[in-house]
């Protein structure tokens, strides 16, 4: 199997979407000549052309907003938003109108949008350029929400985006688009809805997304040393959330910590905490434990910054200390 | 509205219409009105809830507009959806049944007033939030172009829209890309309380377009044949391939903002003096006057109104609430 | 002590400021001939004047973002967004500016903005007009919010919002303007951050906001003719949230249930159950149990509509089944 | 640039200036210049992080506009905000640690390159979400408006910030409030890598300010002094009431979009054109060709320029990173 990256595989992703389907185009900020902010489209527009990789002004109301009503007309389209943060322009299009269209016409009309923006932080951007805003998404009836962590599940969550009839975000963490694995080369997709046991374990289930599941991941190694055994599940998608794997992790280690980089309070862990302890409560020694960003406008200050944001040094100390063990 | 007539030339006059026309545009003024009026009723009964926003004065514009469009092209309209969506070819009792919540509504009782959507007549709905429609037509420009079907978009706002932001961005994206879009304003003077000029500090309202290249008209709103005229040449145009264009019309909504507005922020004298412009009122005085039609043929044309509205109110109030299980259908195309 | 209404207490609480402070004003849109979509500065106009009182376009972003400006330049605006949903378009302005200015500027700048927001469902206005999205809000270090449930709290919120040198979302309940109370001549003032026992009880824990407050307190009543003491909290404001007066309640009555009426996935409530298991989990007898807004987009129909919005009688039978009583 | 000026009346060229203004213009743009090489020299070593988009190019209208303000006037601007930072005074040390993220830093290292804020001369901040400093600007010329204090607005933006629909709204509200907003595009012709004109349709760019009535000009923004008469003039317009005012200055940013962009989505020649124009180098030569100033005395500016950045770079190196604590300071004021 081939070796690719994150980049790489969401490059060949949106590839073949374009090669299948004459429906499918991509518009956004500098995915032209520039490339993409993020390199992912590096190439397309001498590929593709301009009608179908479409370099739109900096405005990203009417990008989305455009992008339901292309899906509406009978297209795939794929809104790229840069970064997340610059999804707080176009919140209302999001929530307002691609999530609640299909409801609001009986059912008449769908919206097979795919928004792809770049979350997170640790980049050396500050506060409006670092947040991890999809936990908001994903509390909103008729969205769905990707959040890979790895080359498999960029391509295999990206193809399953584009077989579904749903707006959908997905979120690409920044410092992850040079994450390598591998990929086969036959067709797969990855499902909705479906967490990974990436790391079995017995004594202590740490569940995370995204980035957080390499520093879950990074954790358990140096956990391991210490003779606790962790097992670490990557939820994939927010929205549908895969509550029955991560509760059947739960009942085995009777130990839940959930590893977010976005801020505690109203962070998706939230719900993830809580709902664990709806369905397997008496399975839990203990409370379940929230290791998440801290609660500031993320700092400029490298080392300020760093300490805003979960790494592997605090998951093992916090689990040791939350745990006594 | 004959006076007025006679102050063009005859080609634009009603005399290019056929009599046939001109009593389908009298027919569905007068069907909107009578939708509106019974709403209202239905409303202060209790049969109809939330925010009732009802299009009375406005006929002329949505009749004249739309009637220059095919079943194929696409409409997009605002919360003040009523007119637009009958005049699209909404069946009233569809219409009427969505304000009443019920089952058979167009949009299956979910959307209610503001959200009209009906697919079979490429009706894109209505949309409740200031401007958030406008985004929506340019995409369905970026698909009418791209799927090449010669569809056009024709978007209705009204003047407190063109405060959002989302206007500039949707103005812009449809002439960079020479989308087929219809920008069609109907400027009635006020949004809520504000009259447009106290908040809005573009003083002809249609020169919003002109930075971008964007060709406007502006259209007597009173007038359904002014405005049908001018509309087909307009699609025409656009779906040519020349690219979005704005139009204003001129226009006056003769209730308050909503069912609960008593309108204590305009003058009565200013009421009545558009209300002496009835839309209806004017066609129907030409035509007789230009011995089109003997009353008679107009209180036929009426009373099957009367009937279809009638119909339409008790098919609501006889329709079903949606069953319990739709509350949770359609959050999801699986 | 007089009786009022939550209306006629905000209408109070902000005229005593346009009275005492030259630099507060208000704008917002149709806050002028109109009085407010809700008729909270019903003739305002007339007694202030325009420079005071200010009608803005039907225009969120700016209305917000010249807030934080005016702010910054030394006033004290109030920003009234007719209701939170239009506040999706308002996004970016209070996320992204008005919360994070005073930490990125290094503690040099503060924004002293009040942003008032109707709040809620129930009101036959569909899924566009009908949400509560105070919870995302809460979750965004810098801003502050309250959500008061009664004419008392509404004013004590509102003049401690005043006396307050950060921006602050301040949601009104639209079903419970009405609502009355008994308000004090003097002046008094509700501090944020600080939970009330509205109902004791030893039962069960009920932890509400807003409209909620009422309709668990109407539970109560009902589950009382039952024999099921029930404990009511108004927390009055999420951020800051005051946890450990909610978990001395649950230490009290070993069970807790969260009433919200946003959606549950995401909610306020998640936040709430989460650290009511981090601080009290040996207290707590069984799962805790939210009771929130079906997760759809909010219908129009008027049976539908209130399916989809937890009340008294679903408060009863849920906490009965779930605790077994 | 002393062509350009030979063309142009006496009274409007170097004439009307003092040599001390001059020399003040022409330091202040070499300061800029020498700031951002440094500081792109630093980003190389490690020493910045982020994104890091320098001003080199574009020194005139940064230098000419805001010298045209007082100390209480406020400045907003956008992300790109070295240049009009050190124009409105700040200290190149203070700027150079908050690019290091040092707690020295104009605000404490938690800003960092895109967000300066200096409330000691209202620098009122840089704001890097395109177009989100509009508003902010708008708000500032309501306070200043209504406080009575005389204070003008200036804001800048880049052209990319025009399709924002936040232009459109804070543009309206300026002028429906007569507010003392004066809007600065600086027209370097690209966003990242799109030509304006491929994203935005209208093609005079401050044409973009007509249909509010707020009246605009065009200036050369590759001439100090052009870009200095101009504002000087506006500011005093504006400061006596006039209302908001629209400037563009054409301009040029001789370095990628950040420093981690080849800009290969223009042409050399391109930017060859615009490198013969630079500002600094035109000043210099209209200066000595006009016998106002030696070699010698330009010289002498240029090593002081030299060693003033030296030193900032050695404070920035040299000052400790904000202590542990502060990461939670700051985040309420309380
Ligand atoms: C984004 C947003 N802001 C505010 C409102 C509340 N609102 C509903 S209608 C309206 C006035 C709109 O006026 P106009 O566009 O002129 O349409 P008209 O009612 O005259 O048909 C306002 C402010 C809204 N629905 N959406
Ligand atoms: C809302 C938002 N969208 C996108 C971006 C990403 N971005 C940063 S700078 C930029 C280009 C801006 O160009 P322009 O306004 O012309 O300024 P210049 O870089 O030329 O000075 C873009 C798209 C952003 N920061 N904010
Ligand atoms: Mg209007
Ligand atoms: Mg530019």
């Amino acid at each position: 199997m081939p070796t690719i990256t994150i980049r790489e595989a969401l490059t060949k992703g949106l590839k073949e979407a374009l090669d299948k389907d004459p429906s499918v185009f991509i518009m956004g900020e500098d995915i032209g000549p520039y490339g993409g902010a993020y390199a992912v489209t590096k190439g397309f527009l001498e590929e593709y052309g301009a009608e179908r990789i479409k370099d739109t002004p900096i405005a990203e109301s009417v990008m989305v907003g455009a992008g339901t009503g292309a899906a509406m007309g009978g297209m795939k389209p794929v809104v790229e938003l840069m970064t997340i943060n610059f999804g707080l322009l176009a919140m209302d299009q999001i929530v307002n109108h691609a999530a609640k269209i299909r409801y609001m016409s009986g059912g008449q009309f769908s919206v097979p949008l795919i928004i792809r923006a770049v979350t997170g932080g640790g980049g050396g951007l500050a506060a409006t350029h670092s947040q991890c805003l999809e936990g908001w998404f994903a509390s909103v009836p008729g969205l769905k929400v990707a959040t890979p962590a790895t080359p498999y599940d960029a391509l295999g969550l990206l193809r399953s985006s584009f077989e579904d009839n749903n707006p959908i975000l997905f979120a690409e963490h920044a410092l992850i688009y040079g994450v390598k694995g591998e990929v086969p080369e036959d067709y797969y997709t990855v499902p909705f809805g479906k967490a990974e046991t990436v790391i079995e374990g017995s004594s202590v289930s740490l569940i995370a997304y995204s980035r957080m599941v390499h520093v879950a991941t990074e954790a358990a190694a140096e956990l391991a040393k210490d003779g606790i055994s962790c097992e670490v599940i990557d939820i994939k998608t927010l929205r549908p959330f895969d509550i029955e794997s991560v509760a059947n992790s739960v009942r085995k280690t009777n130990r839940a910590v959930v590893v977010e980089e976005a801020w505690k309070t109203g962070g998706f862990g939230a719900e993830i905490a809580s709902q664990i302890q709806e369905v397997a409560f008496e399975d839990l020694d203990g409370p379940i434990l929230r290791i998440c960003g801290e609660e500031v406008p993320q700092p400029y200050n490298k080392k300020l910054e760093a300490m805003s944001i979960p790494d592997a040094a605090k998951v093992v100390s916090s689990v040791k200390s939350h745990f006594s063990l | 509205m004959a006076k007025i007539k006679n102050n063009q030339s005859k080609e634009k006059g009603l005399e290019s219409y056929t009599k046939e026309q001109l009593t389908i545009f009298y027919r569905q003024m007068f069907q909107i009105r009578r939708f509106e009026e019974s709403a209202e009723e239905q409303y202060m009964r209790g049969n109809i809830r939330g925010f009732l926003h009802v299009y009375t004065g406005q006929e002329a514009v949505a009749v004249g507009a739309i009637s220059a469009l095919r079943k194929s092209d696409y409409l997009v309209t605002h919360y003040r959806d009523h007119g637009h969506a009958l005049a699209k070819g909404l069946a009233s009792k569809s219409a009427m049944a969505e304000l009443f919540g019920k089952a058979t509504g167009c949009s299956k009782g979910m959307g209610g007033s503001m959200h009209l959507f009906d697919k079979s007549i490429n009706l894109m709905g209505g949309y409740a939030i200031v401007g958030g429609q406008l985004p929506i037509a340019t995409g369905l420009g970026i698909s009418s172009k791209e799927l090449g079907k010669g569809q056009v978009v024709m978007v209705f706002m009204g003047d407190g829209a063109l405060n959002e932001g989302e206007l500039h961005e949707s103005l812009n994206m449809a002439a960079i890309w020479n989308l087929p879009v219809i920008f069609y304003l109907e400027n009635n003077l006020y949004g809520m309380g504000n009259h447009t000029t106290d908040v809005f500090a573009v003083k002809e309202l249609k020169k919003v377009s002109e930075p971008f290249g964007i060709p406007n008209l502006e259209v007597d709103g009173m007038d359904v044949i002014a405005v049908n005229q001018a509309t087909q040449a307009v699609v025409e145009k656009v779906r040519k391939g020349s690219g979005p264009f704005f139009i204003e019309a001129k226009t006056y909504r003769f209730r308050g903002h909503s069912v609960a507005d008593p309108s204590n922020y305009r003058g009565k004298s200013e009421e009545e003096t558009w209300k002496k412009r009835d839309p209806i009122t004017s066609l129907e005085t030409s035509m007789i006057q230009s011995g089109l039609v003997e009353k008679d043929e107009i209180s036929n044309i009426r009373s099957s109104v009367e009937e279809e509205i009638a119909d339409a109110v008790k098919f609501a109030l006889e329709s079903p609430d949606p069953e319990d299980a739709t509350l949770y259908h359609n959050v999801y195309d699986s």
